[in-house]
């Protein structure tokens, strides 16, 4: 709860300090405040939130506080990867508070114990991030991102609500602990309400971690937005949401696992086969990275499906994991696309001779999120796989290694753009101090992430 | 603090690839030689420590790694570990020394690749943790990657990527067998005292892979030995090796074919034979039947090969074959000449390929119709490669015979068929070589050939030492089969021979 | 005397299913933004209809007062919404969505 | 008398919303939307929530459907000309609202065989007990509802306004 | 003495050592006596251990120097045998090496490689050294194909010449086809007996009871045994690569290529004697292809021009009767005429090198004649082998063949008969070959004529030792029929032989029956003489040149039956196109094409894919209803 208010009134000062003139401090204090409220969430980790309060709104057990953690710190590499673009822009408090508010809302999603704090979590989780990835406002291409996500979203948003509407009508609460043991132990209004509305919701679901066939938005969206937001969308957004699917699905859903499981197969196989396959083709780095975000998804809908003992271990590891290949990779890609204005693979081109740090930085990025050791991806994989063989689904987790295998090829291809193809300027790139300091905690997050895991998936 | 020798082999190569990385030292190609010398020095050393210690006859370190789920850092050397981590250390001198000469642009990053390669195929060699060993598996296949891609030639970008692809599909199968097996290991109820957690150790797996029904083991099995097929490689699942060898720089073809190929022969040995016994048993017929095939095979297409290299890299193939074969007919003198013929292999192939480097190096071509007569102007070279190519075509004597003989031997024990199948390769294999060496050294030289220069220092001193390696091993092949025997005995109690 | 006692509670569902429903077909039929906003609205109320009368039926206020936040959020939404359409319509002079097809494969 | 005024009020609702779709003029359509919204009120009415029913009127057709309006007028889009998407896309959109409805009666299909209410609480809808909720059970979402409001205010006034440079 | 017998390998060893690492450094001078040094030590501490083994104590025994290969329950040490056999068969080597080393060194004076090629003479009597001591199949094996390494490289010795290295090349393969078999029998010999030493195997198979006899495994381990001796022997079908081998310089013809090295599979076939005399099957096989070989060769050698073609067939021939010697279990016979041929085939050979050096190359003998007068040490001695090889008492070849030919005959008299001929043709073309090189006109060129020169000593005097060892070699095995005891090598051998001569039915022939075998052999080859030089005394009687037209047969068998045609065709083109059908089609079509088409099809389907995302807001959101539609209707169902 703290960590809440914590964040909040982070997001408030960002946005009142400009009247007070205070504009320059805006950066620095959110920067440091950061850790702060991580330290703050970690402080709950035995607090009495541990079983829910306000009324049964909110549960701050582990799971949330180590989701919140991973979140904050994220935010917290993107404020360095964004920096630069942060304190040159007169926007800066907007776009700070933006994302200090959008991260508050993910933080509801991750520790709600009740539907409305659910759907208040995810549009202020959204509501932020549609403006933001509209924030570059003369840029047709942002606009039509924004306006992309917006619309989508609003749509999948619709459908969220029928769908709780019905969970309500078959179960008569909000509160995720009546509906469970409504869900247990069958005391329902009508069965099939509830069905219909866990399919409504989880349509809702897949729509917000972008998972075959709602995932539409996603290439268009992530291409088009600024690629600061991009990196904010695919790595934030994705981690609250698929935390918010899986608090509701493996621990209130449970009993109805029938209904939703064969869904969430056949969501995750077409997720795993269509984000790595069509990867393959793009032209674009970033439209790339889109498309792998989205059969990240896929895996990590594996570990949702698997419903094992480690599951959320897995999946806090996954996004922890996902989330620091991914700020690499964007941080670079920003830089790169800046410098030689143009987000394709060719703008890697002899990356690895002008800028061996940024090279090496995309190296691990992209070998981590392709899954190889011993980056961080590798067990996150790993991780995700071993709980969906335990609990039996062999068939998908094969789908998912040969999808993996697919999503190596394209990661390879920015590796042998920097370090094979030659590029006709060899332009050098300056990084700043932040950017510096950036660079050298994800890659020691991916690596050491992966050398122990144990840091993260003893936790849960 | 004996056991610390593995430790110190592992992370030696890799300590000393971070000083090249950052002292970005002009002099890298000594530093990394002198680091790589020291490191044979150590691996000589644990072969000493491991012969005093013929009760125990094993180093070995075991720490808590990922506690959650049942990992440890467990690596040890036996007998049949440490044939491969000195092969490794013996022949990342020679690879180093052997690149001397070709002046690679960025020489720290090269050879610190080199470096963190030979810890990762160290550590491939030493664990003895299902999860260690995949991720140095995994890891070795990193550096080679880099090497081949950035200091390759050719069609490199689609060739390398085609590499590491295929073989990590073969990877990513055995993960899947790990995690089934690693399923079926912890005994007991969670907080009784027989409760026995659920681990990665090698022993673990394998009492899982043993309490399996035989179906699910040759399941197991096709996941694990897809994975060493794709290594090694065996037919048909051979295609990314010769267009590799062929792109990848010659370092890196050497530790290519000279060790990395190795890991899936050692793959075999060590957790595949005794990993799922009745698998083994039930699919040996079809692993033997490949690997027979593959020899034949790949030695007609060695005979038709007009790149000298290519000729080689099909000639690996054929020599792997064998090994495999050898190594599944679940026989002591199989797996005993499979340990051999790696080490020879190893030192032999390095051998073919830095000739076939010299040769082109010189005469910038490596097409056998092209070349000729380069024994009338460098005898002493042809002399040298000879001896190579004599060890290569397994002449008794030289090391290729002992190992050949032994896997020849055991297959036989499997099956006459098999053996006069794979008993072929003393034909065909003195087929092309002979032939690839009368088109190159033999005959009037021509103008490509007339300026061949001598002999560098540095090429001698690769090749000479790898010469009398291939002839003292042939003599007296006994300390290395000696120090292998006991836990090759204990490989094939687990597997059950097939007597 | 609620309607709820006379009306079964199914003609309620029905009723929200086939506004949903118009929403949805709205929101595929027309290509103006703001059209397909006002359908997306009406979706929403759909929603809200169901909601009420579920709270009617188990007698539990915290239906309608979910349908307090959905309103807020709606109008939240709304203010965006359009805020990023007035935007787009500043930079291209129209709110046809079938115009807005740069980002694509 | 109930059921009539249901039958009424759900067939006005119906009615307009349909019209919202498919009439021509923007404006048309919002004020077909407002009409529904009335009708989905006196619903409310119907079912004892009195002061939602207020809400909604004061809330959708008051603010929100006001906004809409303001909009339309301030981009001068109240014309006829809309274009329209191809028969065949407007044919497919028909069917697939209308699969959508279909299909979603078939899955809630059992539904009719909810017993009708027994005696139920008149008053929940009344100022007094949704005020009790809102303020004991709900204060969390209520508080942090502010949070939304504070980003979408900051939202709309960042893009809302010209660009300084 | 006979734990100094590592000293016999050793020194050749330490010779090729030497020369091979300094030789460039060292004088030609220096280079001969080192070469020849090393073998003549070898030769005096073969003598000793012969006269050990020989001596009254008749100290034999095995020598073990050290573990090789161990594995499982495989074990080879690398041990020395040392026997009446294998002191014998010492001899024979570093004698005759000896003798061979001291002619190089005047027939290879002017070659530039002449450290070379005493470095490889040396390596090769090395590895003949260790074939005939080893004390099991492996360490024979060792030998055996060190021999055949050196075969090839002293075959390709004059590595410009790329015939040359093809007839290398083929003699290297053909000898692994062999080798390949050889291989297998010793697999097969550890997997019946559970080891491949001598020694066990021999006792455990000659156990009574064992069951060995007449055995189908024996009978495979002789036959793949056979199949090694056929590569290193030349038999049928193996046989091509020999009369190729004449490529190589002419001492080595004469030293690996007529009097050791191709001898080695009469050796094997001799050690292992109890094996094959408990198997019928495979005598019968061995006395079959022996004869036949013999008889085959001997008509291709009657047509042949080059008078190291025609030692070659005959060569093949001799060791067809030697194989025939063994086939009807006369192992002292054959062995005996290892021996006896070793002498006059090298010399043969020496005396045809002495004649190419003075011809300066030329080996064609119709381009020769006359050549008595300007060579008369030459004529001489190859006057000697001629009559020595024709079996013409009393020189060594009759007493050696005439022993194989009366066990033949009590054997299979169709056998005898062939034996016979073969010797009857024998005596035909060696004669044809001496009257053709010696007698008539010079028909070489005048520059040539000019030339003409007797040899250096170095070349004669080893000459001379051959031709004296020729005629008297015979005397070890005077047969039994003239004095009791005369035979003196087979009781020396005897020991070698005793397993095999307890189960051995010997039946001799009637004194008078022996004495009408050597009448008719010996009646025949002196037919023979008398008809080669009618014939070939004439000068018009000079075969035609290649290019002549002859008569069908004639042109077949001079072609040699085209054998070497109908393997080109049936072998190699086959494996060539074998070779590229796997390459061109199967690989690069097929497995390569498969994993490649993987890749292609996911870039394929990514193209498809792609196109889903249209960028129209208004399909994604159709695609995203009706995919809920479709997931609504499953659930309904």
């Amino acid at each position: 709860m703290n960590t809440i208010i914590f964040l909040a009134s982070l997001g408030g000062f960002a946005m009142l300090a400009e009247i007070f003139r205070l504009r320059k401090l805006i950066y620095p204090v959110v920067l440091l405040g950061l850790p702060g409220a991580a330290a703050v969430a970690v402080m709950d980790w035995n607090g009495r939130a541990l079983s829910p309060i306000f009324n049964n709104m909110i549960v701050f057990d582990h799971f949330a506080v180590m989701f919140s953690v991973v979140m904050i710190v994220t935010l917290a590499l993107w404020m360095l990867l964004a920096h630069r673009g942060l304190n040159e822009s007169v926007t800066v408090s907007d776009h700070v508070s933006l994302a200090v508010f959008s991260l508050t809302g993910g933080v509801l999603m991750v520790c709600y114990a009740n539907l409305t704090m659910l759907f208040l979590g995810i549009e202020i989780l959204s509501i932020p991030v549609y403006i933001l990835a509209g924030s570059n406002k003369t840029s047709l291409r942002s606009n039509e991102s924004a306006f992309k996500y917006f619309l989508m979203g609003a749509f999948a948003t619709g459908f969220l609500l029928f769908g709780i509407a019905m969970v309500y009508g078959a179960t008569a609460s909000f509160d995720l602990m009546r509906i469970a043991e409504a869900v247990y132990t069958s005391a329902l209004t009508s069965k099939m309400l509830l069905g219909t509305g866990i399919i409504f919701i989880l349509v809702g679901m897949a729509f917000k971690i972008s998972a075959v066939p709602f995932h539409f938005w996603t290439p268009d969206v992530y291409e088009g937005a600024p690629t600061a937001i991009t990196a904010f969308m695919s790595t934030i957004v994705k981690t609250a949401a698929i935390a918010a699917f899986f608090r509701l699905f493996a621990f209130c859903f449970t009993g109805e696992a029938g209904t939703w499981s064969t869904i969430i197969w056949a969501v995750a196989a077409l997720t795993l086969l269509y984000g790595n396959i069509t990867a393959v083709y793009q032209q674009s780095v970033k439209r790339m990275l889109a498309y792998s975000s989205i059969s990240h998804a896929g895996y990590m809908l594996l570990a949702l499906l698997a419903m094992a003992d480690t599951s959320q271990g897995s999946i806090l590891y996954y996004t922890a994991a996902y989330s620091a290949g991914s700020i690499g990779a964007f941080a670079v890609l920003m830089l790169v696309a800046q410098a030689k204005g143009n987000e394709g693979f060719d703008a890697f081109n002899g990356l690895g001779r002008s800028n061996p740090i940024l090279a090496f930085v995309m190296t691990c990025s992209m070998l981590s999120l392709a899954g190889i050791p011993p980056m961080a991806g590798f067990f996150a994989k790993y991780y995700i796989f071993s709980s969906a063989l335990d609990s039996g689904y062999t068939g998908i987790v094969i789908i998912a290694v040969i999808a993996s295998l697919v999503s190596v090829y394209y990661y390879l291809r920015v590796i042998i753009a920097m370090y094979f193809r030659e590029s006709r300027e060899g332009l050098t790139i300056e990084l700043s101090l932040l950017h510096q300091v950036l660079m050298i905690i994800v890659t020691a997050l991916i690596i050491a992430l992966g050398i122990f895991p144990d840091l993260i998936i003893s936790r849960l | 603090m004996k056991n610390m020798i593995v430790l110190g082999l592992i992370a030696f190569p890799f300590l000393a690839a971070l000083l090249l990385l950052f002292t970005k030292s002009e002099g890298a190609k000594k530093i990394a030689f002198a680091a790589s010398v020291i490191e044979f020095a150590l691996a000589v050393f644990a072969f000493a420590q491991l012969k005093q210690n013929a009760v125990h006859p094993e180093l070995a370190l075991n720490v808590p790694w990922i506690k959650t789920i049942g990992v440890n850092f467990h690596v040890a050397i036996d007998g049949i570990s440490m044939l491969m981590v000195l092969l490794t250390a013996l022949l990342v001198p020679f690879i180093i020394l052997s690149s001397f000469r070709s002046n690679h642009e960025n020489p720290s990053l090269f050879y610190s690749l080199i470096l963190i390669m030979q810890m990762a195929l160290t550590g491939v060699f030493t664990a003895m943790d299902g999860f260690l060993f995949y991720v140095f598996w995994e890891l070795a296949l990193i550096p080679i990657w880099f090497i081949c891609l950035m200091w390759g030639s050719g069609d490199r970008a689609r060739i390398t990527l085609k590499f590491f692809i295929y073989t990590l599909v073969g990877s990513l199968f055995m993960l899947a067998g790990l995690i089934y097996l690693y399923q079926f290991t912890g005994s007991g109820e969670i907080g009784t005292k027989e409760f026995v957690g659920r681990s990665f150790d090698i022993k673990a797996l394998y009492a899982a892979g043993a309490s399996l029904d035989p179906g699910q083991q040759g399941w197991i099995f096709w996941a694990f030995f897809l994975a060493f097929a794709i290594k090694m490689p065996v037919f048909p699942f051979h295609t990314w090796q010769p267009d590799t060898y062929v792109a990848a720089p010659t370092a890196g073809t050497m530790l290519l074919s000279g060790i990395m190929l190795k890991m899936g022969t050692y793959g075999l040995i060590r957790w595949l034979l005794p990993l799922v016994p009745a698998g083994v048993h039930a699919w040996m017929d079809t692993a033997i039947i490949l690997s027979v095939i593959g020899i034949v095979y790949a030695s007609c297409i060695a005979i038709v090969q007009k790149d000298l290299k290519r000729l080689i890299a099909y000639s690996s193939i054929a020599h792997v074959g064998l090994i495999s074969a050898g190594i599944f007919t679940l026989t002591a003198e199989g797996i005993q000449g499979g340990l051999m013929q790696m080490i020879s292999h190893g030192i032999n192939v390095v051998g073919l390929f830095f000739i076939a480097e010299i040769i082109l190096s010189r005469t910038s071509t490596r097409q056998l119709a092209e070349l000729g007569g380069i024994r009338n102007v460098e005898p002493q070279f042809a002399v040298l490669f000879l001896i190579v190519l004599l060890g290569s075509v397994a002449l008794p004597l030289t090391s290729g015979f002992v190992g050949e003989f032994l896997l020849i031997n055991g297959i036989y024990q499997y099956s006459t068929w098999a053996a006069l199948f794979a008993g072929l390769t003393v034909i065909l294999g003195a087929v092309y070589m002979l032939r690839s060496y009368q088109r190159v050294m033999l005959g009037e030289t021509n103008s490509v050939t007339a300026g061949f220069a001598p002999l560098t220092f540095h090429e001698k001193a690769v090749l000479i030492p790898i010469v009398i390696l291939i002839i003292a091993l042939g003599v007296y092949p006994k300390p290395l089969m000696e120090i292998a025997e006991p836990a090759v005995k204990q490989i094939i109690s687990i597997a059950g021979g097939i007597k | 005397m609620s309607a709820i006692q006379v009306i079964p509670v199914h003609y309620y569902i029905l009723l929200s299913v086939v506004l949903f429903s118009i929403g949805v077909l709205g929101v595929l039929f027309r290509r103006n933004a703001i059209i397909i906003f006002m359908c997306i609205e009406l979706m929403l109320n759909a929603a809200n209809l169901l909601l009420v009368a579920f709270s009617s039926y188990f007698s539990d206020a915290g239906g309608q007062v979910f349908v307090f936040f959905i309103m807020a959020v709606a109008a939240a939404e709304v203010a965006v919404g359009l805020a990023i359409l007035t935007m787009i319509f500043r930079n291209t002079r129209s709110t046809d969505i079938d115009f807005l097809n740069k980002l694509k494969w | 008398m109930t059921i009539y005024l249901f039958y009424f009020l759900s067939f006005v609702a119906v009615l307009c919303a349909l019209l919202v779709v498919f009439s021509k003029s923007p404006v048309n359509s919002v004020l077909f939307l407002i009409v529904t919204f009335f009708a989905i009120a006196g619903h409310y009415v119907l079912l004892n929530a009195q002061f939602l029913a207020a809400v909604h009127v004061i809330v959708y057709a008051g603010a929100i459907m006001v906004l809409f309006l303001y909009v339309i007028m301030m981009l001068n889009l109240n014309r006829d000309v809309e274009p329209h998407k191809p028969v065949a896309l407007r044919f497919a959109a028909v069917v697939a609202g209308g699969l959508l409805a279909i299909t979603l009666i078939g899955a809630l299909h059992g539904a009719e065989t909810l017993p009708k209410a027994g005696n139920v609480q008149a008053d929940i809808g009344l100022i007094e007990n949704l005020g009790k909720t809102l303020f004991n059970d709900f204060l969390l979402p209520f508080e942090i509802s502010s949070i939304l409001f504070l980003s979408a205010m900051v939202g709309a006034v960042m893009l809302g306004k010209k660009e300084l440079k | 003495m006979i734990e100094l017998v590592w000293l016999v390998p050793l020194l050749p060893l330490l010779g090729w050592l030497i020369i091979g690492l300094f030789g460039k450094r060292l004088s030609k001078a220096l280079v001969g006596a080192i070469g020849c040094g090393s073998v003549l030590g070898a030769f005096g501490v073969s003598i000793a251990v012969f006269v050990a083994v020989a001596g009254h104590r008749g100290e034999f025994g095995s020598i073990k120097l050290f573990d090789w290969i161990q594995a499982g329950d495989f074990t080879a040490s690398f041990s020395f045998l040392v026997d009446p056999l294998s002191s014998l068969f010492l001899l024979i080597i570093t004698g005759v090496g000896f003798l061979i080393h001291v002619y190089s060194t005047g027939y290879m004076k002017e070659d530039e490689g002449y450290a070379r090629f005493f470095a490889y003479l040396n390596l090769f009597v090395f590895f003949m050294l260790l074939l005939v001591l080893g004390d099991n199949y492996l360490i024979m094996f060792v030998g055996w194909e060190g021999v055949g390494l050196c075969s090839y490289l002293l075959i390709g010795f004059w590595f410009k010449n790329t015939d040359y290295n093809k007839a290398a090349r083929k003699a290297f393969i053909m000898n692994r086809i062999g080798d390949l078999g050889f291989l297998l029998g010793i697999l097969l010999i550890f997997v019946t007996f559970g080891s491949v030493s001598y020694e066990s195997v021999f006792d455990t198979a000659a156990s009574p009871g064992a069951g060995f006899s007449n055995n189908a495994v024996t009978t495979a381990i002789c036959l793949l045994l056979f199949v090694g001796a056929m590569g290193k022997s030349a038999q049928i079908p193996l046989y091509t690569w020999l009369p190729d081998a004449m490529a190589g310089p002419t001492p080595v013809s004469a030293l690996i290529h007529a009097a050791t090295m191709v001898t080695a599979g009469i050796y094997m076939i001799a050690r292992s004697n109890i094996l094959y005399t408990l198997s019928e099957t495979a005598m019968t096989v061995v006395a079959t292809i022996g004869i036949l070989t013999a008889l085959f060769a001997a008509t291709i050698g009657i047509f042949q021009n080059d008078i190291k073609k025609v030692l070659a067939y005959s060569t093949v021939s001799q060791l067809g009767l030697m194989f025939l010697g063994l086939g009807v279990g006369a192992y002292t016979g054959a062995v005996f005429h290892v021996m006896t041929h070793a002498f006059f085939k090298a010399l043969l050979f020496l005396a045809a090198g002495s004649v190419i050096h003075a011809m300066h190359h030329e080996q064609d003998i119709r381009r020769m004649g006359g050549l008595k007068k300007y060579l008369p040490v030459t004529f001489a001695t190859f006057f000697i082998g001629t009559i020595a090889i024709s079996g013409i008492p009393p020189f060594a070849g009759f007493f050696s063949k005439d022993e194989i030919l009366a066990h033949a005959y009590m054997h299979n008299k169709f056998f005898w008969f062939l034996g016979v001929l073969t010797s009857m043709m024998t005596a035909f073309y060696m004669f044809r070959l001496l009257y053709l090189t010696f007698y008539g006109e010079f028909r070489g060129t005048e520059e040539q004529e000019h030339h003409l020169h007797e040899s250096p000593k170095s070349m004669t005097v080893p000459l001379m030792v051959l031709a004296g060892l020729s005629v008297a070699g015979g005397f070890l095995g005077v047969p039994e029929l003239f004095a009791h005891g005369a035979h003196w090598l087979h009781g020396f051998l005897e020991p070698s032989f005793e397993r095999s001569a307890m189960r051995m039915y010997t039946s001799h022939a009637s004194h008078a029956e022996e004495y009408a075998i050597m009448g008719f052999a010996v009646l025949g080859a002196v037919a023979m003489w008398y008809l080669a030089k009618k014939h070939y005394s004439e000068p018009d009687n000079v075969p035609a040149e290649d290019d002549e037209e002859v008569n069908p047969v004639q042109k077949v068998i001079y072609n040699k039956y085209y054998v070497d045609e109908f393997y080109e065709a049936v072998i190699t083109k086959p494996l060539n196109r074998i070779s590229e059908f796997f390459y061109g089609i199967v690989e690069l079509r097929f497995v390569d094409a498969i994993v490649n088409g993987i890749g292609d099809t996911v870039k394929w389907l990514a193209g498809i894919f792609r196109l889903a995302q249209t960028g129209n807001i208004g399909f994604y959101i159709f695609a995203m209803v009706i995919s809920i539609v479709v997931i609504l209707f499953i659930k309904i169902m």
